[in-house]
């Protein structure tokens, strides 16, 4: 009922909706939203700076924390960038426990995104269940690595711990919980008749949209993309895996419209998915050693001696993290760049937009399930403490000056 | 730290809770949001979160503050009326932790703000929070001791 | 003296309004002071009659130029041709709050309207619009009655273009006059048309003369839509906003009145000089009543949507103007449709007669209200040099007076409890429901629309933060707008914390004096 | 004698019980909600607790706020919530009781429906005076709610209205008086039943809305804008608020007690509990109000608000404004007819 | 939407999925609980938890392998003199700690552990419970991290 045609409205960076401080800025009439900007930079932590600074093995702790819901990913992109470029070969039990922490966490990140989205629309008995739900898996990942969070597991050429045969039975008991308590949680998040009127129809990313903007992980594959690095570059056990195949809202009977109720449907649909993977990584379970090099010290003189580049590219909850590493016969890499999928998916925001309402906002947002965590890039601030934004000329004339440095 | 002699006493039985992210890796704000979930229910201790500083008790602080956010933290800090308490939840909120030498960090906390109590941990479970939480009671109990000693 | 009470309270304003240009020699306080003492007599003089006529339930006559004006001829007079006047409930009750408004509007004008050299036509003006109010309201002649009608509108159009150094005012004024000649054009061939059949234009003689031909109705539509015309009800509702908008603020609260005065007419010539208690059924009570509710129920929606999308604050109040209306000519078509009905009054005196006591409450309280909402719209037109809303912002920071009066009108207006809009809408909505349900749910679903538009004021042009690079005028508020707001004030309180008092005194007379199968 | 003092001392035992209760319920309604959820959940004096701190704590007046209207908006809802209270429950039990004191028929249902609005405007204006941009959408869209959700109220009121006076030609028919002494469900034939269904259907909508929680608390929505209406309160003026709503949502759940469940002990049972030459029905009657008004709160507020998403305002409106006002019209519809087919 | 509201209720009905650590309501006293009240215990964490780090101050040869891997750069050297040699020791700030293990793990003395202590709130983020090491550490300056 504001007087004014239309009026801006802040949202961030310190929003209850989001635990992540990112603000946006948008153009509103009446309910309504007109235009919006995104302004990203409030979490940059200058982790790939720092990381020029450490050693190999210092770095998986800091990429670890890069984001702490995915906090696999990274490091597991990172070390197949670096396995990649040093030329070590994993071994194959190694590669399954890879897989099934990575799937276990999936399935933590998941059952995560369903409860805040549903705490963004209001419906918190949804949320406190589905992380009530949640809560064996960390359960489950602290039991085998040690941490509920942060598992500080893997490690280049390998995992630091294996997950020895006494824990088999915790594992299972968690893959027998997850299959209980799957189809009763499917139905309580799918079918609620609230859920489906704030979801359907609403934050569209048309196919076409989805590929122009290069969305990945569920937000693409919501939008009848089936984009899924599990698949297109497997690694790990993957390749293992024959009916392996990106789910895509036709598995649920839904012609794939991209909004953000498909989006719902592939994540809650993965989940299922997690566990079979999980379920098919244990009953094929090599035997073997867990890693190349248990000595810290001597992978770090091992990856000294390298001359090289890599490229690790994994298929983490939200979507594709990729890593490229160049190796030049120091303690640690010489450049790392991190990829990761909010950095493509942020991006579609901006189409889904398109015709949403104030209330909207929180659940559109959330809807590719963002950690802004490791999209923020760069924060400018000069010594005076004034801030300016750099336009894309200064970020090519920066570039430029960059690769020349490295190049010589 | 307690700044002003106003009586905590009411607050122990009623905390209200913002959440403030000055830049954190997510772990421990998912760790807080778990602390509320049916397992630790910390509502019992009538905590609860809410979405605007004015109407917070403590502010549960995590990630170390980046250069962006600093201002943020500080109005933020502001906004909430006294009495206050600030808990810092996480190791790199305390000291930095692992994003020791980044150029865009402003952090630690307590060089902007007054700490009443640090969660250290990476991220901290749970029931570490709930423990924190158990320390500031007792802060407020102390307070609470020398209020009454000193009338 | 008492007995002449009638005449000398038409005119003494008159007479004042005369001799003001040469008060004005004296200078502006002693024109000032004299002005006030006349408005200040009037309110006396007609408070003077309330309790004879409203607690003693007499009827006054008063005939010029008789021996003894106040002899009392046997009803319906022997000697048609005469000027009479006649003073029941109905005429007083208007009168009082005529004169009220009046009384108001003079004082907010106080250092409102500038003081040049045409304040004193603006004062003149005025005093006459108050003897066109009031003298129609008295008159129980048809011919006065226009006559009056007449004086009332010139002097508003006058008034509405009296800010003639403005684009809009002096278009606003002439298009009022043109509807307004428009209207009492047509009264007059309807006036005639009577005045034709009966040879009197005496309301009484020509009531009982009444042998309901055909002419007589086209007579009837003759004046009763040139007189809802000029009330503002929809469909003719086009003029109301350009005129409110453009007049000044005192004005317009008197325009309120005065188009209440145009409504008085209507209720006046369709119960006294059409109503008939004897003859069976005079003209079909059931068919007008719906006529009447249905224009109050287009009246009341079209004015309310219409106001909910206004940006201009006078624009706005003017479009609620119109809903407003809709209520009393709601609750007074309900007690027409029903009036001598086929149930020999029975449905009449179960509610009929209550709802048309709420139509008639509302027409007072809409009087008060309604001024009163623009009188602060005036405060507000005063500080920001403009009406639109979105340029207003943050008043409440100093003017809290102002605010307090805003609030007491828009909550008044929109029925909340306990203002006097709430009195009167409660008797409408508890006793139309009797008559059709729907009636009631809508006239309470438009009742928070009402609500919904002045909160939408509220917030623009009250709240927020205080903006002084917006003000064109920061002093403080004259003591005689202040007392205006205050007055207005203090009377919707009074009628809303003590509705049965006011219904009892005022209301229930003034029906008695339009009713006759009572 | 009585009279006055009952007369006086009225209003402050409602004012001081209202609080209480309001807030014992907001307290039981966490307890219950958290039951839902799986969990122990806060003890059910926490709104106390709460109450106490918010007390005590700094009340902070934003830079850009109408110090007055701000002020003084959580005092007008406060006491205005309670006022409702006093129109809607004093009658009630003035009845059942039988005291004849002439506030018996304070409970005139238009009157309840229009103080009704006056929390929640005073909440409006105080949360458009607080400048925050958060309160000004919350404040648009409680006004949206506040009027989208009159027509069906406005449907229900008069369906009651028509249906007493075809029971009770003599009563006043908006009298709460008159509804508790004539429980529509008894005079009605299978199709009123069906109607008064659908009445009691949409007040499953009404009274959530009304009271502003889950599905319809857009205006104070945590996630989309930051406790909106409420965003800039803090220390004892949010206390008030708090406590407004307590007693608002009381208010409209005994409304709807009395309204569809106002049978007395006496009505149910057929039975007066009498002992040492005193009558002790009334009492059974406390109890038994108590318990309708703890069923109604829990089936009404707490389980709709935990087995629900939050409406668009837009669906908000959509829904009250149409299938609402639809279904709350069937019901009169359907009343009207059963009340026409037993008069043939 | 029935599926929901049944599990909905069935959850009222059924026992809670609250662990009442560390008492179920607010206690009146927490210093008295504190200090060796009836404390609930917390969920149990398995053999395998990276918690509170131990240091046999004893056994360390001072080989600052540990603080060289030590990603969070939790540890510090400090010069001792031990059986009239000079050597060096190591203090572990616990707030700056990531609980990564790597320390344990390439440690030649095998001198480090992790417990099962994870709840370590305190009021200075140096203070005695948030430090492991050195018995002297309080003499031993904290090197302030925003000093730099
Ligand atoms: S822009 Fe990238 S490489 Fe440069 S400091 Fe930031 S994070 Fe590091
Ligand atoms: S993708 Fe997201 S969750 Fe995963 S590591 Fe990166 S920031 Fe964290
Ligand atoms: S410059 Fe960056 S964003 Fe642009 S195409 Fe290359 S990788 Fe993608
Ligand atoms: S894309 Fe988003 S979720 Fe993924 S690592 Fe980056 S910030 Fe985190
Ligand atoms: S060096 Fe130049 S061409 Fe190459 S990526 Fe950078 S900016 Fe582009
Ligand atoms: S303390 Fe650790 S887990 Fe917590 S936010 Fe900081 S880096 Fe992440
Ligand atoms: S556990 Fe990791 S972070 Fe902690 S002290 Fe050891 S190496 Fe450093
Ligand atoms: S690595 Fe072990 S022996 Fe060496 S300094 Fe550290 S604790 Fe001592």
């Amino acid at each position: 009922m504001s007087t004014r045609q239309t009026y801006p409205l802040h949202i961030g960076p310190t929003h209850p909706a989001f635990k992540e401080p990112v603000q946006f800025n948008f153009e509103i009439e009446g309910e309504r939203v007109i235009t919006c900007d995104i302004e990203f930079g409030y979490t940059h932590r200058a982790v790939e700076h720092i990381a020029r600074e450490r050693n190999f093995i210092q770095i998986l702790y800091l990429l670890e924390r890069i984001c702490g819901i995915c906090s696999v990913s990274h490091p597991m992109a990172y070390c197949l960038a670096v396995e990649q470029a040093a030329e070590i070969e994993v071994p194959p039990r190694a590669k399954y426990i890879r897989t099934i922490i990575g799937e276990l966490e999936r399935l933590h990140s998941h059952l995560l995104w369903t409860g805040v989205a549903a705490h963004e629309i209001g419906f918190d008995t949804l949320f406190l269940y589905t992380w009530n739900i949640r809560e064996k898996v960390l359960d489950c990942l602290e039991t085998i690595t040690g941490n509920r969070i942060n598992y500080g597991i893997l490690t280049i050429g390998g995992v630091r711990r294996d997950i020895t045969p006494d824990l088999y039975p915790v594992l299972q008991e968690t893959l027998d919980y997850y299959y209980d308590v799957f189809e009763r949680a499917r139905e309580i998040i799918l079918d609620n008749m609230s859920i489906q009127l704030r979801c359907k129809n609403v934050g569209i990313l048309s196919h076409e949209n989805a590929l122009a903007y290069c969305a990945v992980g569920p937000t693409a594959r919501a939008s009848g993309v089936p984009r899924d690095v599990r698949v297109d570059y497997p690694v790990n056990a993957y390749p293992d895996i024959e009916w392996l195949k990106p789910v895509s809202p036709l598995d649920a009977g839904r012609e794939p419209r991209g909004d953000v109720y498909d989006r719902m449907i592939v994540r809650v649909h993965e989940i299922h998915q997690s566990i079979d993977i999980i379920n098919f990584c244990m009953e094929n379970m090599p035997e073997g050693a867990v890693d190349v090099e248990p000595k810290a010290t001597k992978m770090i003189s091992t990856l000294k001696k390298v001359q090289g580049e890599g490229i690790g590219r994994y298929e983490a909850p939200r979507g594709e993290v990729s890593h490229y590493d160049i190796l030049d016969n120091r303690e640690g890499p010489l450049l790392m760049k991190v990829k990761a999928p909010t950095y493509s998916n942020g991006i579609t925001w901006m189409k889904m937009f398109d015709n949403v309402e104030i209330a909207d906002i929180p659940i559109v947002i959330a809807s590719i399930d963002p950690c802004v965590a490791c999209a923020d890039r760069m924060s400018f601030v000069d010594s005076g403490g004034r801030r300016s934004i750099m336009t894309s000329a200064d970020l090519h004339r920066l570039s430029v000056e960059k690769q020349r440095r490295i190049g010589k | 730290m307690i700044r002003k002699k106003i009586s905590l006493k009411n607050l122990k039985r009623s905390l209200w809770a913002f959440h403030l992210n000055t830049g954190s890796c997510n772990a421990c704000d998912i760790e807080i949001l778990a602390t509320l979930m049916p397992r630790y229910d910390a509502e019992r201790f009538g905590i609860k979160l809410v979405g605007t500083p004015r109407h917070a008790d403590v502010l549960l602080v995590t990630g170390t503050v980046t250069e962006k956010i600093k201002d943020k933290v500080l109005r933020v800090y502001e906004q909430v009326p006294e009495p206050k308490l600030v808990i810092v939840i996480g190791g790199c909120g305390s000291t930095k932790g692992v994003f020791q030498e980044s150029y865009a960090m402003a952090g630690p906390i307590d060089n902007f703000i007054p700490v009443d109590v640090f969660i250290p941990g990476c991220p901290p479970r749970p029931e570490a929070i709930v423990y924190g939480i158990a320390k500031a009671w007792e802060k407020i109990e102390e307070s609470e001791k020398r209020n009454g000693a000193a009338s | 003296m008492t007995e002449h009470l009638p005449v000398l309270i038409i005119a003494v304003p008159l007479l004042a309004a005369f001799v003001l240009p040469i008060v004005r020699i004296l200078g502006v306080i002693p024109r000032d002071i004299f002005v006030f003492s006349v408005f200040i007599a009037v309110n006396v003089m007609l408070m003077s009659l309330i309790p004879d006529i409203c607690i003693y339930n007499k009827t006054l006559h008063y005939v010029l130029g008789a021996a003894s004006p106040s002899t009392l001829t046997p009803e319906g007079l022997a000697f048609p041709i005469r000027i009479v006047l006649k003073i029941d409930g109905f005429s007083l009750l208007m009168a009082v709050f005529s004169a009220i408004v009046g009384l108001v509007g003079f004082l907010y004008s106080h250092k409102f309207v500038p003081e040049d050299g045409r304040k004193n036509y603006y004062v003149i003006l005025l005093l006459l619009m108050l003897v066109g109010m009031i003298g129609l309201e008295f008159t129980n002649d048809l011919f006065n009655f226009f006559v009056f009608l007449e004086i009332l509108s010139i002097s508003c159009a006058a008034l509405v273009a009296f800010r003639t150094n403005q684009k809009h005012p002096p278009y606003a004024g002439y298009k009022y006059l043109l509807v307004s000649s428009l209207a009492t054009s047509f009264f007059l061939l309807g006036v005639g048309l009577c005045y034709a059949q009966y040879g009197s234009f005496n309301m009484d003689y020509i009531n009982r003369m009444l042998n309901h031909s055909l002419l007589d109705r086209v007579a009837l539509v003759f004046m009763i839509i040139p007189l809802a015309m000029k009330a503002g009800a929809v469909p003719m509702h086009m003029w109301v906003a350009d005129t409110y908008s453009e007049a000044p603020a005192p004005v317009t609260a008197m325009l309120v009145t005065a188009s209440q005065a145009s409504l008085y007419g209507v209720f006046r010539l369709s119960f006294t000089l059409f109503g008939n208690s004897t003859a069976n059924i005079s003209i079909n009570y059931h068919t007008l009543g719906w006529i009447i509710i249905i224009l109050g129920v287009l009246s009341m929606f079209i004015g309310v949507t219409m106001a909910l999308v206004q940006h201009d604050v006078k624009r706005l109040m003017a479009f609620h103007s119109v809903s407003q209306t809709g209520y009393m000519l709601l609750g007074v078509g309900v007690g027409i449709a029903v009036y001598a009905g086929h149930d020999g009054g029975a449905a009449f005196h179960q509610y009929g007669k209550l709802a048309m006591t709420g139509g008639i409450f509302h027409i007072i309280n809409n009087s008060m209200y309604k001024g009163l909402l623009f009188l602060t719209a005036g405060v507000m037109v005063r500080r920001f040099g403009t009406a639109n809303l979105d340029r207003m912002i943050g008043m409440a920071h100093r003017d809290v007076f102002t605010t307090i009066a805003f609030i007491v009108g828009a909550l008044a207006i929109a029925g909340i409890p306990p203002f006097s809009g709430f009195a009167s809408k409660l008797i409408i909505f508890e006793s139309v429901y009797h008559f059709n349900p729907f009636l009631s749910v809508i006239a309470m679903f438009v009742s928070v629309l009402t609500l919904a538009s002045f909160l939408k004021v509220f917030y623009g042009a009250f709240l927020g933060p205080e903006r002084k690079d917006l003000l064109v005028d920061n002093n403080p508020l004259p003591h005689g707008m202040t007392a205006g707001m205050g007055i207005m004030c203090l009377f919707i309180l009074i009628m809303g914390i003590a509705p049965e008092a006011v219904i009892k005194y005022l209301i229930d007379p003034a029906i008695a004096g339009l009713v006759k199968i009572l | 004698m009585i009279t006055l003092i009952l007369t006086l001392l009225m209003p402050a035992f409602v004012l001081v019980a209202g609080i209480v209760l309001g807030l014992l319920m907001k307290g039981v309604d966490r307890k219950f909600a958290a039951y839902f959820q799986s969990r122990i959940g806060p003890p059910v004096l926490q709104p106390f607790y709460d109450m106490g701190k918010l007390m005590m704590k700094q009340s902070i007046i934003p830079e850009n706020a109408v110090t007055w209207i701000f002020k003084g908006a959580p005092v007008t809802a406060l006491s205005s919530s309670v006022l409702l209270l006093i129109y809607i429950v004093v009658p009630y039990f003035l009845y059942l009781s039988g005291v004849n004191h002439f506030f018996l028929q304070a409970g005139d249902l238009i009157v309840i429906l229009y103080v009704l609005a006056i929390p929640t405007v005073a909440l409006v204006s105080g949360g458009f005076s607080s400048g925050s941009p958060y309160a000004a959408i919350g404040a648009q869209r409680e006004v949206v709610l506040l009027m989208c959700v009159e027509l069906p109220l406005a449907v229900t009121t008069i369906t009651f209205a028509t249906k007493m006076s075809a029971v009770c030609e003599s009563c006043p028919s908006f009298s709460l008086t008159t509804i508790a002494s004539h429980p529509v469900w008894n005079t009605m034939g299978p199709m009123g039943i069906l109607g008064g269904m659908m009445l009691l259907l949409s007040f499953v909508f009404i009274v959530p809305a009304e009271s502003a929680k889950i599905p319809f608390d857009q205006g104070e929505a945590e996630t989309e804008i930051a406790e909106g209406l409420l965003a800039e309160y803090s220390g004892k003026y949010l206390a008030f608020i708090q406590m407004a709503d307590g007693v608002k949502s009381l208010a409209l759940v005994s409304l709807t007690v009395i309204l569809f469940f106002p049978h007395g002990f006496t009505d149910l049972t057929g039975l007066r509990i009498t002992g040492g030459g005193y009558d002790f029905t009334l009492a059974a009657d406390v109890v038994l109000f108590f318990v309708k008004i703890f069923a109604v709160y829990f089936l009404l507020i707490t389980t709709v608000r935990v087995i629900m998403a939050r409406f668009k305002i837009s669906q908000a409106a959509k829904i009250l404004l149409l299938t609402i006002t639809v279904v709350s019209l069937s019901g009169y519809m359907l009343i009207y007819l059963d009340t026409f087919i037993s008069a043939l | 939407m029935i599926a929901g509201v049944y599990k909905f209720f069935e959850q009222f009905f059924s026992p809670k999925a609250t662990n009442i650590f560390p008492v179920k309501r607010v206690p009146s006293s927490i210093k008295e609980l504190l200090a060796g009240g009836d404390i609930y215990p917390p969920i149990a964490v398995h053999d395998g938890f990276r918690g509170k780090l131990h240091y046999d101050y004893i056994t360390c040869i001072g080989c600052a392998m540990c603080e060289k891997i030590c990603p969070a750069k939790a540890i510090e050297m400090y010069p001792v003199v031990e059986n009239e040699k000079k050597s060096k020791r190591i203090v572990i700030y616990l707030s700056r700690c990531t609980y990564c293990s790597e320390c344990v793990n390439i440690c030649p003395k095998n001198c480090l552990s992790m417990g099962k202590e994870f709840m370590l709130a305190g009021f200075d983020k140096y203070g005695p419970a948030m430090v492991v090491g050195s018995v002297e550490r309080r003499e031993h300056e904290v090197k302030e991290d925003s000093g730099a």
